[in-house]
């Protein structure tokens, strides 16, 4: 097989997949960090739980899994409007590092449920294997790739328009810029952390049923993505659902990347290290350009 | 009776891993509690109090580096120095980061260690770790071996807690706390808060690097597993977080609450018949994320309120009412 | 309030006091500060007063390091000071107050006051573990110090109290507190007055004078209270909209039509009046 | 400090009291520990294992019990992880009095359980799961026996198998673990000793979502086939599905950590068929095995074929019978009579043959068990020998081969 060909199917299109699963899981945690002003380290476990519930659907109708996305995304939100009301609103009112400690423990229960539940096995949407089509007689993409990669990007654009164009939208980038400001101006922020939890965790039920899709579901795989997905965030700059987007692709490439042959025939990285690539990105980021790639504004 | 020597075995394993964690509790405090920063990294300097002792004590081997054969009071004072330069290290490059910020940062160098530790093969073993580790007083007969280790750690416990409640009362604490309070005030007042908050935690650091050398030898094990942030940086932070954020006491009264809970719940859950005995090792852990949000909500002081910053041993009726004292001008 | 002795030696200490020459900073496309300069003379009382959001405070903290400016350079007694951290300025006898009162909440009052005092030895973690007989000494005369402070701010009955828990005026005071424990050559105070009760101001001027005369501390003072900046200062400068509009002894800024405009019906105008 | 302790001291007393209170009325039984690492990163294969462990307690139980006795397993969690582990293992072995453990399962509880806990109190400790070669020499006052070999076997196994068949250039593959790392070394030392080639070399982390780009990587040294040391349904099954995908590697050769169903399931029998040869540690009697599939082959208590199952309810059974050899529940005689019910010389008994093992041993015959995972014939340091067989896919059903003792 030819080099770039290889390069392009083995190392870039694994890559911008994860990439998009990042994003999706990226622009909730900056979302919630612009509105509520915490870092929701729970946010992992909320996409594993949206994994499950479109588990759950497609094992009682035999669903395909873009078909359970709405289930999946309707019961996640319902239960990040529960976490919020039961556990974060009452917190509300103290230092927001007390929001990101409960956050951690949050975590651990929602994996603790799961665990509890679903057991400890992995699942799988779909069995068996699926060959991929050739395109134009050098692309060699799986169809769920195309799917994955493509639903992304539609919510990407849903989501610009629901900044860009909605009132809500136009409100939830206000406070997330300033909150004082956007307290003076009537905006009510009760309704806006509720649509912030709502957005959050949809994206993030996407983003764990395209993992799950493409891998297996098990319980402790949000949680592992976490910190890939912090990185992504922060990479974009906390609170810029837009740098979120471009930082999760950054992320995701460099992590495939990091362990092609740049050099000779050796990968670049062992791929023992591969993990520790999204979190060296990260720490740099922060030491570096705590603001973001795109942060100009200084906090 | 053999039943009570058992009783006997069990608390004394008991107590020396409440010994080891009250000591993490404490290093905890002291960067959480005192000087409020946020580190999610405790595992990471753990391990390298661990893997530090570890290397240091052993004898030669192909598996890893070794062949110091030091003792273990040279040891320990070096894993705590391995631990607080790793931390001088990350502080000098971390430690200007928004709180949060500074979380997710040493968790990502937690992770970067744990990498480190699991495929550095020639130095840490790899993924099989380092055994054989000698343990103080492991040759003494029967019940004595454990409860002499128990001494030995109970005594640096105590000798940790002596630290920590000093440097709390001395000007250095409130220096630190006043950071915490109000960091442009801090500044404003002279302060070099980069100084205190590296010193804070690098301080904190080698507590927790002490407690995993501690736990190197009292398991006689270490692996890259004992990096796991949920047994390390979790239990200890809900430990701090029941126990009382800011008080030493808490810390270490939290210690003993949550490991004890912990490890006795067990008892109980063993006895649940069929499918739920599998299933109750994570009830346990829902439980323990619960009862964190239950002390946050409810009990924010914790067990124990954070003991309020007393400068040591000042006469507390003032001189003020003697009467030279009002015409001194403050001293502007 | 017992009268207060002030030791006769100190005279004023040698040096041309504070420079600001061409400052400027800004916040995205807003100039906070443009192209500020004035003096603050060794030894003088100079008032910094201005319209709300004139860029006083931004000033005093570009001054004390806690901003970058953009362009600009200070001096203090002709050294460049410029950029420098404010915890090498306080070792340089430079202090600030807050306008919003910054307290250490969780401390009590005294310790409030008792962390101030430069050359702490216990503020070594080492020293405080391993002399502490050394520590205590030191802490007996930062004690003794703040004890006394607290007494002439009235504030003795609280001084066990944590400073979260005062009420704003005397918040303010405790801010001043931690001035006064600094023994600071240049000192500056953003809003002093404010919340403070007429008769504790009245000797809060007292206080600052005699400091400045028999100590000669250099202070400069923001400040919305006319009469407190009329009876203090020597020399006054007026900012507005980011930069000085005018300097000179109160007599003559308070002929200034440009001052009066750009105030525009507030405070100023009716204690002009 | 001084107010915390009359509190922990209340709560612990209560803890015990109320553990003294509940245990009473067990105290007839005879009561075996099992450490098992039941949440943390093995959990699901753990799972497994610990049932297959109760299945074979409850097969003793049915018939007849141990001394008389019905057995009961208490399970300790061990998160895969040392300070958990010991704790387990301290409240198996002091609070919960039990005659001997079955377990543990990760090398890194293991053996910090045995040479920490169980070493020093005495107690029997039959690991099912640990393949570490660590636990070879390990200072655990002999009372750590194991009846899966040590990694360092099965690597040899594998590459002689697969010099055998004529594969002499491979790509490898392994998970980071003390699992895939030893395999990998046993391996990579036999088989380029023998000859062959290995053209691309490296490790990978568990549970990531992509291996696409380590494979491309390997692919890139021209092997045909890759050796993959993982386990089925975890790293092993996205590698594989995900190399038949984008088509850079058809064939495989595994390890024992890869029989299992959820490989079947998961990519389906007829993507395999053919294409994958592994090893797997077994009985050098077929009966034995044959029995144990007839016994369990349908049964809903564990998932039969899953990997380390026939495992955990060999050490179960070892375990037991030492405690009915020894005739009483003293941990010393327990430990001492375990080579004489596993090892030869003596009767054959295997799975299923719990009531006529008892008889022997009444009878005061020796006996020589010889289990569903092997024959386990303990060496000196409580390790077995290595004897394995080779699996493959065929018409949607896994097929073993006759076993082949590795000599040393």
């Amino acid at each position: 097989m030819d080099q770039l060909l290889v390069f392009i199917n083995a190392y870039l299109v694994p890559g911008i997949v994860s990439g998009s699963i990042y994003a999706l899981g990226a622009i909730g945690l900056t979302l919630l960090f612009g509105v509520l002003r915490f870092t929701h380290f729970a946010h992992g476990d909320v996409m594993t739980a949206g994994a499950y519930f479109a588990l759950t659907a497609i094992g009682l109708f035999g669903l395909h899994p873009v078909l359970a996305l709405p289930i999946a995304m309707v019961c996640t939100s319902a239960l990040c409007l529960c976490i919020n009301h039961f556990f974060y609103r009452p917190l509300m009112r103290r230092p927001s590092l007390v929001l990101t400690i409960s956050s951690f423990g949050i975590a651990l229960m929602i994996r603790a449920s799961i665990q509890l539940l679903y057991g400890v096995e992995s699942h799988y949407y779909v069995r068996g294997i699926q060959r991929s089509t050739d395109f134009l007689g050098t692309f060699r993409i799986v169809d769920r790739h195309i799917w994955i990669v493509c639903c992304a990007i539609v919510l990407m654009v849903a989501l610009h328009l629901l900044l860009t164009y909605t009132r809500l939208g136009k409100a939830m980038r206000a406070v997330s810029d300033s909150p004082e400001l956007a307290r003076l101006t009537g905006i009510s922020t009760l309704a806006i952390v509720k649509a912030t939890w709502v957005i959050g965790g949809s994206l993030a039920a996407v983003a764990g049923v395209f993992l799950g899709w493409d891998g297996f579901i098990q319980a402790n795989m949000g949680w592992d993505l976490l910190l890939p997905m912090s990185a992504a965030a922060i990479l974009g700059g906390l609170g810029r659902p837009y740098g979120a987007m471009v930082g999760g692709l950054v992320i995701g490439l460099a992590e495939e990347l990091s362990s092609y042959p740049w050099f000779g025939g050796d990968a670049l990285l062992s791929p023992g290290y591969k993990t520790g690539v999204a979190f060296t990105i990260m720490v740099a980021m922060l030491i570096w350009r705590p603001n973001g790639l795109f942060g100009g504004r200084v906090q | 009776m053999e039943i009570f020597v058992g009783y006997g075995n069990y608390t004394i394993a008991l107590a020396t891993m409440i010994g080891i964690y009250s000591i993490m509790a404490l290093g905890l405090n002291i960067q959480w509690g005192l000087t409020g920063l946020f580190n999610l990294g405790i595992a990471g300097f753990f391990a390298v109090g661990a893997y530090a002792s570890a290397i240091l004590t052993t004898s030669e081997t192909p598996k890893h580096i070794g062949g110091f054969d030091l003792p273990v009071v040279l040891a320990w004072p070096l894993a705590m120095i391995a631990a607080a330069f790793i931390a001088w290290a990350v502080a000098r490059i971390c430690i200007r980061l928004r709180a949060d910020y500074l979380a997710i940062a040493t968790i990502g160098i937690g992770e970067i260690l744990r990498l480190i530790f699991k495929n550095e093969q020639w130095a840490t073993g790899g993924t099989r770790g380092i055994s054989n580790i000698s343990r103080p007083f492991e040759q003494l007969p029967g019940i004595w071996a454990p409860l002499a280790f128990l001494g030995v750690v109970l005594i640096l416990a105590m000798v940790a807690y002596w630290l920590a409640e000093r440097g709390r009362t001395s000007p250095w604490g409130r220096v630190v706390q006043a950071i915490r309070d109000n960091e442009p005030a801090a500044r404003a007042a002279g302060k070099n808060v980069e100084t205190f908050r590296i010193q804070g935690f690098v301080i904190g650091s080698a507590f927790m690097g002490l407690a995993g050398a501690l736990t190197a030898h009292y398991f006689k094990f270490v692996g890259p597993e004992a990096t796991d942030p949920l047994q390390v940086t979790f239990l200890v932070w809900v430990m701090l977080i029941v126990g009382g954020n800011g008080s030493n006491r808490g810390a270490m009264l939290g210690a003993a609450v949550i490991w004890t809970m912990w490890s006795a719940s067990e008892l109980f859950s063993s006895r649940l018949s069929g499918d739920w005995a599998h299933r109750a090792p994570f009830v346990r852990l829902f439980l323990v994320g619960l009862i964190l949000q239950i002390m946050l909500q409810y009990f924010p002081d914790g067990l124990m309120p954070r003991q309020r910053q007393i400068t040591a041993r000042l006469p507390r009726k003032p001189t003020i009412d003697q009467p030279q004292s009002s015409h001194i001008l403050p001293p502007f | 309030m017992k009268d207060i002795v002030v030791p006769q030696s100190k005279a004023a200490p040698p040096g041309t006091g504070l420079s600001i020459k061409g400052i400027s900073k800004s916040f995205g496309g807003l100039r906070a500060v443009d192209n500020c300069s004035f003096d603050v003379k060794r030894g003088s009382i100079t008032g910094l007063i201005g319209p709300n959001g004139a860029g006083k405070t931004t000033l005093f903290s570009i001054i004390t390091g806690f901003l970058s400016p953009d362009c600009g350079r200070i001096t203090l007694d002709d050294v460049d000071v410029t950029r420098l951290a404010p915890h090498d300025l306080f070792h340089r006898g430079l202090v600030r107050t807050f306008q919003i009162p910054h307290e250490f909440s969780k401390l009590s009052v005294l310790e409030n006051l008792m962390v101030v005092p430069a050359n702490q030895p216990g503020e070594n973690p080492i020293t405080a573990w391993l002399r502490p007989g050394l520590v205590r000494e030191r802490e007996e005369q930062v004690f003794q110090e703040a004890r006394n402070t607290l007494a002439f701010l009235g504030l003795e009955k609280v001084c066990d109290l944590p400073a979260g828990n005062l009420s704003g005026g005397q918040r303010k005071l405790v801010e001043l507190g931690r001035a006064m424990m600094s023994g600071a050559g240049t000192v500056l105070l953003d809003e002093p007055g404010a919340g403070v009760n007429p008769t504790l101001l009245a000797q809060l001027s007292q206080m600052i004078m005699r400091l400045n005369s028999e100590r000669g501390t250099t202070f400069c003072i923001i400040e919305h209270n006319m009469d407190m900046i009329t009876s203090l200062c020597d020399t006054v400068v007026v900012m507005s909209s980011g930069s000085v509009l005018t300097q000179g002894h109160m007599s003559q800024i308070k002929k200034d039509d440009r001052v009066l405009a750009a105030y525009l019906g507030s405070s100023a105008v009716r204690a002009l009046q | 400090m001084q107010k915390s302790y009359p509190k922990l001291v209340t709560s612990t007393a209560l803890c015990l009291w109320l553990v003294v209170s509940q245990s009473s009325a067990a105290r007839a039984d005879i009561r075996i520990g099992s450490l098992s690492a039941l949440t943390g990163p093995a959990a699901d294969l753990v799972k497994q294992v610990f049932a297959a462990e109760q299945a074979a307690i409850d097969e003793i139980n049915s018939a007849g019990g141990i001394l008389g006795q019905q057995a009961t397993l208490i399970s300790a969690d061990t998160a895969c992880n040392a300070q958990v582990g010991v704790d387990a293992a301290n409240k198996l072995v002091n609070v919960e009095q039990v005659a001997a453990i079955v377990g543990g399962t990760c090398s890194g509880e293991t053996i910090p359980a045995a040479s920490n806990v169980a070493g020093p109190a005495g107690v029997l400790m039959v690991s099912p799961v640990s393949t570490s070669p660590e636990i070879t020499k390990l200072d655990d006052k002999g009372v750590l026996f194991r009846v899966v070999p040590s990694d360092n076997f099965q690597g040899i196994y594998m590459a002689r198998m697969l010099l055998s068949k004529g594969i002499t250039k491979v790509a490898l593959t392994y998970v980071n673990n003390d699992y895939g790392v030893g395999l990998a070394e046993a391996f990579r030392t036999a088989y380029l000793a023998g000859g062959g080639t290995i053209a691309g070399d490296s490790v990978h982390e568990d549970k990531k979502e992509s291996y696409r780009a380590e494979l491309a990587t390997l692919a890139g040294g021209g092997a045909q086939t890759l050796v993959l040391f993982a386990i089925g349904d975890s790293s092993g099954l996205t590698i594989m599905r995900q190399s038949l995908e984008s088509g850079l590697f058809e064939k495989f050769a595994v390890a024992d950590g890869m029989k299992v169903s959820a490989l079947l399931d998961g990519i389906g029998a007829e993507n395999l068929e053919g294409r994958i040869i592994g090893s797997v540690p077994t009985a050098a009697v077929g009966p034995q095995s044959d029995r144990f599939k007839e016994l369990y082959g349908h049964t809903d208590k564990f998932t039969f074929g899953y990997t380390f199952t026939a495992q955990g309810y060999d050490a179960a059974m070892i375990t037991a019978l030492a405690i009915e050899k020894a005739g009483s529940t003293d941990r010393r005689a327990i430990l001492n009579a375990v080579r004489d019910v596993a090892n030869a010389p003596g009767e054959v008994v295997g799975p299923g043959d719990w009531a006529k093992a008892v008889q022997l041993i009444k009878a005061g015959k020796d006996i020589n068990y010889s289990g569903a995972a092997g024959d386990h014939e303990f060496d000196e340091n409580g390790d077995i020998e290595g004897v394995f067989a080779e699996w493959t896919v065929k018409s949607g059903e896994v097929v073993v081969s006759p076993a082949v003792a590795l000599g040393r």
